[in-house]
């Protein structure tokens, strides 16, 4: 028997696919559920429980041809009504409680045609709606099962159609995937994976050298040259989608005049953090997303380090030198709190003070960055796993969202609603780097890096493919 | 009956000590923070709309007092309710709270069998290099931070000669660096503490009088100058336990150990307060309960002390 | 186990060891406690800098490689040494102010209530245990909540949650000491309570509080840092050991001296701190000497 | 058997030029200063002599323990005739696994001080059991069988429960006995007996020295007897050995020593034995002679005038009880009647000796009028008022007006103070020193009182002798000037001229002050000496009260009568005949609900009542 045994940072707490929108639950719940479409490594959208789709009805509807032959891992069937159930739970009172519905209110009802088609009525259109039918809420259930065991149960031990099943889930140790042998799409090259959850990075880095996990995610970037000198151990490194910026508080203290806020964004050499912090192991960007994502426009380069620019630009505002602003960040960011210390050092080479203060996650989160009560500048890192601008640009932009407390501007809302109303994308992808491009003319923020989503593998790991978007898959490694 | 009517005085003392303790918990961490921002998670697109569906799906909309009611009537029949995010917390507590107490006694007795012996004999040989030895040792030991001496016998023990693992639950042998860790640490002290006292009793005349009553060295110290000593040490040994019950955060993490502490902190950073409650209420009984353990075991060390 | 000093004329080395024993204690903590605070109070003058000078050409230098650099640097090319003479500024302070704060505190209530015991020693001993009981980083978040960050809030907020321990330490003590005879005879002669407990109760009960005094010391020092890094602290830029060690917890595999030189920091305060103590001690012991 | 003359020719212990030193270097004290005797088999050596000259040290040397005081050996030898090893081995360079066989099977010793020489966490019958099993193998229960034995033997009463009581549940005489009972159970060649009577009345005394006696007649022991009874050393030593600041003074058969002494140390001791009826026809009291001193006035304090002046304390049936718990769940299942309806008056100027048997409630008494315990029920006024009632300012007044000596003078000092400060804290307390230099004129005249050098008040309470210890504790009570002193067997441990000095400086003090003693002691001729009136108690209450001419001359109850007549006397070589006291011992512990019938004084002459 080969067990693969993999190494992850948190718990996602809940393997129901509507009750958790935690990065660590993608890991898991990629080998045990699918969803209509399919969106591998590289990003591109594929066929997956629906074999085809067409657009009806202008667009208000959406038809998914199913695929034949596939059951879920207690031998209840796929068809039509699993999806219509899974739909309808998501949407409905049991999708309320969980994090999930939200990226789906665009589904108006889901209606089955016959047993193996079934048509989607939207609301509005959602350009979007394929690749998060390719994730997470979107994860077919099996209806049955589900009404058997009920859905606390389903929690712990929930059931797909992938190629594993969950064998046994342990809250804070780990989970237990065994092969799933009615997998319609050939068969695992191991017979179990067992993922641990190891918060610490010293400790999941010390399995990782003495051979006690095969991969581990999640890797710390200190750990970086470690492990590339290891003799048995690999660093895979893939574009990530999460992105960091420091934002600014555009409507009061000195930052509300754009003049300081480009002078901060030249006075800070981000290549050089990304060079020594990140060790390398991440990209400078030009607006809040990477190079993988739809809406990047490759012509937008990172603001140039030019401190005699900023230097300028400050006298030019009539900024004193020594005038004191803060950062502020949650207290969980260890690698931002590096980032924010040189950040200090280089804002005071232009003659500008800087404070830095943590705080407590949830109270960042629920009171100092909906309520605008941040410093003059704020951290914000966001990872859509989407890689679609829209996610990021929308929550960061458009007026009125939660967590953007500051800015409120038609232009970008104008923007931001046009890419929504469309499936055309060329003119999604035009509004979208219209809205990158008047954030960069306006800095309205300071985009920092595109972190790099860094795997560690054991060498006697094979057939590993890196996933850029944290959601691996562990059919066809092999392990010796 | 005063030893039976002092237990029962202190059980309902303990009734009284976890509620204001939960009442105090429920209240800050409803002051500081929502668990609905920590549903919505790294979820996009969560509206104020939304948060406020969370909250009532938590039930989070209720007076205060109905909340804590509900929470007190889950306490007394034992079914602890559903935490906010992870399912029962009555299968949480029981994972954790067995792991905890495992790992906090096997570091106890590491550190009672190390640190008696060892005190003993510094006390006896004042002055003399091993004393010295032993009192500068303890020093360093007590100003290791626990983490990094973790991360050193990990380093030492599952990498440079792998012979335990590095980390996990699973086999008694992951139980023995956790264990040596915290060992250690409480050694340090407890090394100082037993020096100490007993260099206080060893110069009592009842000592002097068990030797002349020609009973062997071990006799004369393990049973008649430590039971005079025991008093502080029994104090001590009650609030480590007490500590390491309620906090061995970093070495959990470090370990990975599923215990209690972790499992308070991520109801705590979560806002998770079915979880929080529970952990906190099982926590200040067990501290009562080690404490009343204690008070007890003053009367059996030293008669003098009469309880109540 | 004792079979020593069978010949009881001691050598002539061991007579002068013993002599000098004492008073070796007291240089050698005298010399590690005074340096080390004329370090840190001269900090501002020996590294005007302040240690936070960043430079990331110069990141993880290992140390005893440059002048500029002595003990090596940071992850951030700050000079380690700079740092540890400056951080002794905060971490001294928490430190010692909260253990002191707690320890007086502490012992005061421990002693009054293990020696009236009562109604008074059942309230203070049930709320030492809502006190113990109650998480400390709860307990933290709450503090930043309702009134902000600050050293002081700091040391506050760890007086208010160790005075517990030692309230308990002591209380134990204390209800064996107060039926002894000398206790009783200093009541009888109508020494004041007052008196009788600090004057008789207290110096047969101060050991033990000073073991978990000098634990409490270095635990703090590191406490501090996880507290600012909560929030709850000033600035996490001002350098505190605490804050180093935490800082350099990713780097212990890779950077080990950038754990380790603070590490050494709050250890060669312990013991010189603790060197004193047991000097002093054993100058006010009468148990001690002739042993 | 009887104390002869002639040295047999190989001594058990031979003790050649001990010398004992304290610290290192310089400031090293010599305790003990060439010292050498011999002692022969099944015959007792007396060491006596002055308080503070080395012979509880010396007697820890032979044990080999000197080094756990931060004493040593600086020379000499201590050879010793070992039965179990069949050959003569010198303790002094024995090493500890071999003096541990020897210790408490071949040589035990009966400590000095029993108020702190048992341990207070363990019960009686565990701390007995054990030295049974350590050195006879005996099993448990046959060990507590051996233990109640040897209980009964030194007449505590209910030995059986004794068993399982803790020390703190005892009063002074019964943990010396228990102390002596320790000592005598595994029978051991050599006992070494460090004044073993001193808690003793004597009608227990002269029980345990026939016990000791049949010991050494039954299995040959031999015994070295300190002690600053010379009655009781008259009666019990073959030979006698005379120590004075370190050194050796004159040694030789008692005869000898005692009866035709050559040194004027050893006359100037013996004139100062206190004679008992030395004092017959005199109502007064009268100071001691002290040879070399002035000639004093015959007749220093004046009988009180009990008609003109009203009581400066008052009690009346004072009750109290102490309760034993027993069972599972810690039930009160019997009292102990420590004092049952005791009444009595003291008038300023007046000494009241308070005599009775060992564990008959003396120290209950005076721990009450203290309130150091709580009593049931009783009324207790100082100058007419209620003691419990009194107003803080007026209960300051009576604590600084009655001080009370301890039983118990190691205890009730605290170890960590330095003499000088625990002598003066009553006066700073009461506000009679304000400032250091004060304070250390204080300490330097207090010390002097007691004939200790002012030096001594750097020192630490164990770095003192026995009866160092306890001048120091009266030195203390002397320190702001009382008008009542409550002494609990405050001068037992002192050899007779230390004794006879202060007991006359406690007398002076009366005369001048019109100071009142509340006198609790065993020693019948220090009773004669200072004592007004004499209460005598007995299972808790008083049988017979009476002015000390009353009771000493004509004593009425049975226990005043056997008291007065058990009490030893100097006439060297002479041994007593008196016959061992046998039967029931009576207890005053009972179950609850059986309270003890109140006896009733009748009245013999005026101000004398005896209990029917
Ligand atoms: N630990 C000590 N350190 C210094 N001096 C001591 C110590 N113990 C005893 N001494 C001194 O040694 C001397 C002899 O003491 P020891 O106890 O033998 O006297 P003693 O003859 O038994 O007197 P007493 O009749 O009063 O009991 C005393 O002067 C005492 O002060
Ligand atoms: N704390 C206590 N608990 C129980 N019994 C006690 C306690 N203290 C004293 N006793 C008992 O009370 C009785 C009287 O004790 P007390 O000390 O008053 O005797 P005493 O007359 O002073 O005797 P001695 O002359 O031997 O000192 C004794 O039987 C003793 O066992
Ligand atoms: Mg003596
Ligand atoms: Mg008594």
């Amino acid at each position: 028997e080969t067990v693969l045994t993999v190494a992850q940072r948190s718990d996602p707490q809940n393997l129901d696919p509507i009750d958790t929108f935690k990065i660590s639950w993608g890991a898991i719940g990629s080998n045990v559920f699918e969803g209509l479409v399919f969106r591998g490594e590289d990003l591109e959208l594929q066929p997956g429980l629906a074999t085809s789709w067409e657009f009806l009805d202008e667009d208000r509807r959406i038809r998914f041809h199913l695929r034949e032959g596939v059951e879920f891992q207690d031998g209840e069937p796929f068809d039509a009504a699993a999806v219509k159930y899974t739909f309808d739970r998501l949407l409905g009172e049991q999708g309320e409680k969980g994090p999930q519905r939200s990226n789906y209110t665009s589904i108006k009802e889901v209606v089955v045609v016959d047993d193996r088609t079934v048509d989607f009525l939207m609301n509005r259109p959602d350009p979007v709606l394929l690749t998060k039918l390719a994730g997470y809420g979107a994860m077919i259930v099996p209806p049955d099962y589900i009404e058997k065991v009920g859905e606390e149960a389903f929690d712990m031990k929930p059931i797909g159609t992938g190629p594993f099943r969950v064998e046994e889930y342990t809250p804070g140790v780990g989970v237990k995937l065994v092969k799933s042998d009615s997998y319609w799409n050939g068969a695992a090259k191991v017979d179990a994976v067992n993922i641990r959850f190891i918060p610490e990075d010293a400790t999941r880095m010390a399995e990782l050298q003495s051979g006690g996990v095969d991969i581990a995610l999640d890797i710390p970037k200190p750990s970086v040259d470690t492990i590339r000198k290891s003799r048995n151990l690999e660093l895979v490194s893939v574009d990530g989608p999460t992105v960091s910026l420091t934002r600014f508080n555009t409507q009061s203290g000195i930052t509300a005049d754009p003049r300081v806020r480009r002078a901060i964004a030249h006075a800070i050499d981000t290549n050089a953090i990304i060079q020594s912090l990140l060790g390398g192991m991440a990209s400078p960007i030009a607006s809040a997303q990477g190079a993988k994502s739809f809406g990047n426009d490759p012509d937008l380069a990172p603001y140039a380090y030019d401190p005699e620019l900023a230097k300028t630009l400050l006298a030019e505002a009539g900024v004193a030198p020594g005038t004191e602003i803060s950062l502020d960040y949650p207290s969980n960011d260890n690698t931002f709190r590096e980032v924010s210390q040189v950040m200090a050092a280089y804002l005071g080479m232009v003659g500008l003070n800087l404070s830095v203060h943590p705080y407590e996650y949830n109270v960042y989160y629920n009171d100092i960055l909906p309520n605008g009560k941040t410093g003059a500048l704020y951290y914000y890192a966001w990872g859509g796993w989407t890689f679609d601008f829209d996610n990021t640009a929308y929550l960061l932009y458009h007026s009125g969202e939660r967590q953007n407390a500051y800015i409120s501007d038609p232009t970008l809302d104008a923007l931001l609603e046009q890419q929504r109303d469309t499936y055309d994308q060329q003119v999604r992808l035009t509004a979208l780097q219209g809205v990158a491009d008047y954030v960069y003319e306006h800095t309205l923020d300071l985009p920092l890096y595109n972190e790099a989503t860094l795997y560690a593998v054991n060498k006697r790991v094979g057939g590993f493919v890196p996933a850029p978007d944290n959601r691996l898959r562990y059919m066809n490694v092999t392990v010796q | 009956m005063p030893v039976l009517r002092f237990i029962l005085q202190r059980v309902v003392q303990a009734i009284l000590v976890t509620l204001v303790v939960t009442l105090f918990v429920a209240f800050a961490i409803r002051l500081t923070g929502d668990p609905a921002v920590m549903l919505a998670g790294d979820s996009s697109g969560v509206t104020e709309q939304d948060l406020a569906r969370f909250r009532e799906a938590l039930g989070l909309n209720d007076p205060f007092l109905v909340q804590y009611w509900g929470f007190v009537k889950s306490l007394v029949t034992l079914d602890f309710g559903q935490s906010f995010f992870r399912g029962s917390v009555r299968d949480l507590i029981g994972g954790a709270l067995p792991a905890t107490l495992l790992l906090a006694a096997a570091s106890m007795a590491v550190s009672v069998c190390i640190s008696i012996p060892l005190g003993i004999h510094s006390a006896l040989h004042k002055g003399g290099i091993s004393d010295q030895l032993i009192r500068v040792l303890s020093l360093v030991g007590l100003s290791f931070p626990n983490f990094w001496l973790g991360i050193m016998l990990v380093l030492l023990f599952a990498i440079a000669f792998p012979i335990l693992p590095a980390s996990g639950f699973q086999s008694w042998s992951a139980l023995i660096l956790p264990a040596t860790t915290i060992g250690i640490i409480l050694t340090a002290t407890n090394v100082r503490l037993v020096r100490t006292q007993m260099l206080e009793t060893l110069s009592a005349q009842y000592v002097m009088v068990a030797r002349a009553k020609g009973l062997s060295e071990w006799t004369v110290i393990y049973k008649h100058a430590l039971r005079n000593a025991a008093i502080s040490i029994v104090t001590f040994l009650g609030l480590q336990f007490g500590n390491l019950i309620g906090g061995l955060v970093i070495i959990e993490l470090v370990f990975n150990w599923p215990g209690m502490g972790t499992l308070s902190i991520d109801a705590i950073s979560q806002r998770d307060y079915p979880l929080l409650q529970a952990t906190v209420s099982i926590l200040a009984i067990m501290i009562v309960a080690v404490n009343l353990a204690v008070d007890l075991i003053y009367g059996l060390i030293d008669p003098r002390i009469r309880v109540a | 186990m004792s079979d020593i000093n069978l010949h009881p004329a001691p050598s002539r080395i061991r007579r002068f060891l013993d002599s000098r024993y004492a008073r070796m204690e007291f240089v050698v903590g005298g010399v590690l406690t005074v340096t080390l605070l004329s370090l840190v109070l001269l900090a501002g003058v020996l590294f005007p800098g302040g240690g936070s000078q960043v430079d990331l050409m110069a990141r993880l230098n290992g140390p005893f490689q440059s002048l500029g650099h002595p003990l090596g640097t940071d992850p951030l090319g700050r000079d380690i040494l700079a740092r540890i003479v400056h951080g002794g500024k905060v971490s001294l302070l928490v430190g010692l102010l909260s253990a002191l704060g707690a320890v007086v505190l502490g012992t005061v209530i421990g002693l009054f209530a293990g020696y009236y015991r009562g109604i008074l020693d059942s309230f203070v001993m049930r709320f030492a245990d809502v006190q113990l009981a109650l998480p400390f980083i709860l307990l933290a978040i709450t503090v930043i909540a309702i009134i902000g960050p600050g050293i002081d809030r700091i040391i506050g907020l760890m007086i208010a949650s160790q005075w517990v321990q030692y309230a308990r330490l002591v209380r134990g003590s204390v209800l064996s000491l107060r039926e002894r005879e000398f206790v009783q005879a200093a009541r009888s002669y109508g020494l004041p309570n007052r008196r009788i407990i600090f004057g008789h109760i207290l110096p047969n009960a101060l050991a033990p509080l000073i073991v978990l005094l000098t634990l409490n010391i270095a635990n703090n020092i590191l406490l501090e840092s996880s507290l600012t890094f909560l929030g709850l602290g000033a600035d996490p830029q001002t350098p505190s050991w605490g804050g180093m060690l935490a800082e350099g917890r990713s780097y212990i595999q890779t950077a080990w001296w950038v754990t380790v030189f603070p590490g050494l920091a709050i250890m060669l305060t312990v013991l010189g701190l603790n060197l004193l103590g047991d000097w002093l001690r054993d100058e006010l012991d009468p148990l001690g000497q002739s042993r | 058997m009887q104390g002869t003359t002639q040295t047999p020719a190989s001594p058990i212990l031979s003790v050649r030029d001990l010398t004992i030193e304290f610290g290192q270097g310089a400031s090293a004290l010599r305790a003990v200063d060439g010292l050498s005797f011999d002692l022969a088999p099944n015959r007792t050596l007396a060491i006596v002599g002055e308080s503070g000259s080395g012979k509880s040290i010396s007697s820890l040397a032979v044990l080999g323990l000197l080094k756990h005081l931060g004493g040593r050996i600086a020379s000499g030898s201590i050879a010793f005739q070992s039965a179990q090893l069949g050959r003569t081995i010198d303790l002094v360079q024995a090493p500890q696994p071999l003096l541990r066989k020897i210790r408490g099977k071949e040589i035990a010793m009966i400590f000095q001080e029993p108020m702190t020489s048992l341990n207070p966490v363990f019960t009686i019958g565990s701390q007995m059991a054990e030295t049974l099993a350590l050195h006879d193998g005996l099993s448990r229960r046959v060990a507590r069988a051996r233990a109640v034995e040897f209980l009964d033997l030194v007449r505590l009463p209910n030995a059986r429960r004794l068993l399982d009581s803790y020390p703190h549940q005892l009063s002074g005489g019964m943990r010396q006995r228990v102390m002596i009972a320790m000592a005598l159970c595994c029978q051991p060649k050599i006992l070494i007996a460090d004044e073993p009577t001193t808690a003793l009345d004597v009608t227990i005394q002269a029980q345990i020295l026939h016990i000791i006696r049949e010991l050494q007649a039954d299995l040959g022991t031999s015994v070295i007897f300190i002690s600053h009874d010379m009655g009781v050393v008259s009666e019990m030593a073959d030979d006698v050995l005379v120590m004075k600041a370190s050194r050796r003074i004159e040694s030789g058969p008692v005869r000898d020593v005692l009866g035709a002494p050559r040194e004027d140390y050893t006359r100037a001791l013996l004139a100062a034995v206190p004679r008992i009826g030395s004092m017959t026809g005199t109502d007064a009291p009268r100071l001691f002679d002290l040879p070399g001193a002035p000639a004093l006035p015959a007749e220093p304090a004046t009988a009180p005038q009990k008609a003109a002046d009203r009581p400066l304390l008052d009690i009346e049936d004072l009750t109290t009880r102490y309760d034993i718990r027993g069972g599972f769940f810690g039930n009160v299942t019997h009292r102990v009647h420590a004092a049952e309806k005791v009444s009595f008056k003291i008038y300023p100027g007046e000494t009241l000796a308070l005599v009775g048997e060992s564990g008959s409630g003396k120290s209950t008494v005076g721990k009450s009028i203290q309130q150091l315990v709580t009593p049931v029920s009783g009324r207790m006024r100082y100058h007419g008022r209620d003691i419990f009632s009194l107003p803080a300012a007026d209960r300051k007044a009576f604590q600084k007006q009655t001080q009370y000596v301890f039983q118990d003078p190691y205890g009730s000092l605290n170890p960590r103070k330095t003499v000088g400060e625990s002598l003066v804290e009553p006066a700073v307390v009461h506000g009679l020193v304000t400032t250091k230099t004060q304070a250390r004129k204080l300490a330097a005249e207090l010390l002097a009182k007691v004939d200790l050098p002012a030096d001594h008040a750097a020192r630490y309470p164990h770095q003192f002798s026995g009866g160092q210890r306890q001048r120091l504790c009266i030195a203390r009570a002397l320190a702001c000037d009382p008008s009542l002193i409550i002494a609990d067997e405050a001068v037992s441990a002192l050899d007779v001229s230390v004794q006879a000095q202060v007991v006359n400086l406690m007398m002076g003090l009366q005369a001048k002050h019109n100071l009142s003693y509340l006198f609790i002691t065993h020693d019948m001729a220090v009773v004669e000496r200072i004592s007004h009136r004499v209460a005598v108690m007995y299972l808790g209450q008083i049988v017979e009260i009476g002015t000390r001419r009353q009771i000493f001359e004509n004593p009425q109850h049975a226990y005043t009568k056997r008291l007065l007549s058990a009490v030893p006397v100097l006439n060297p070589g002479q041994r007593p005949t008196r016959r061992p006291i046998e039967g029931e011992i009576p207890s005053v512990m009972r179950a609850v609900g059986d309270e003890p019938e109140p006896v009733m004084l009748h009245r013999v002459s005026d101000g004398h009542f005896v209990a029917a």
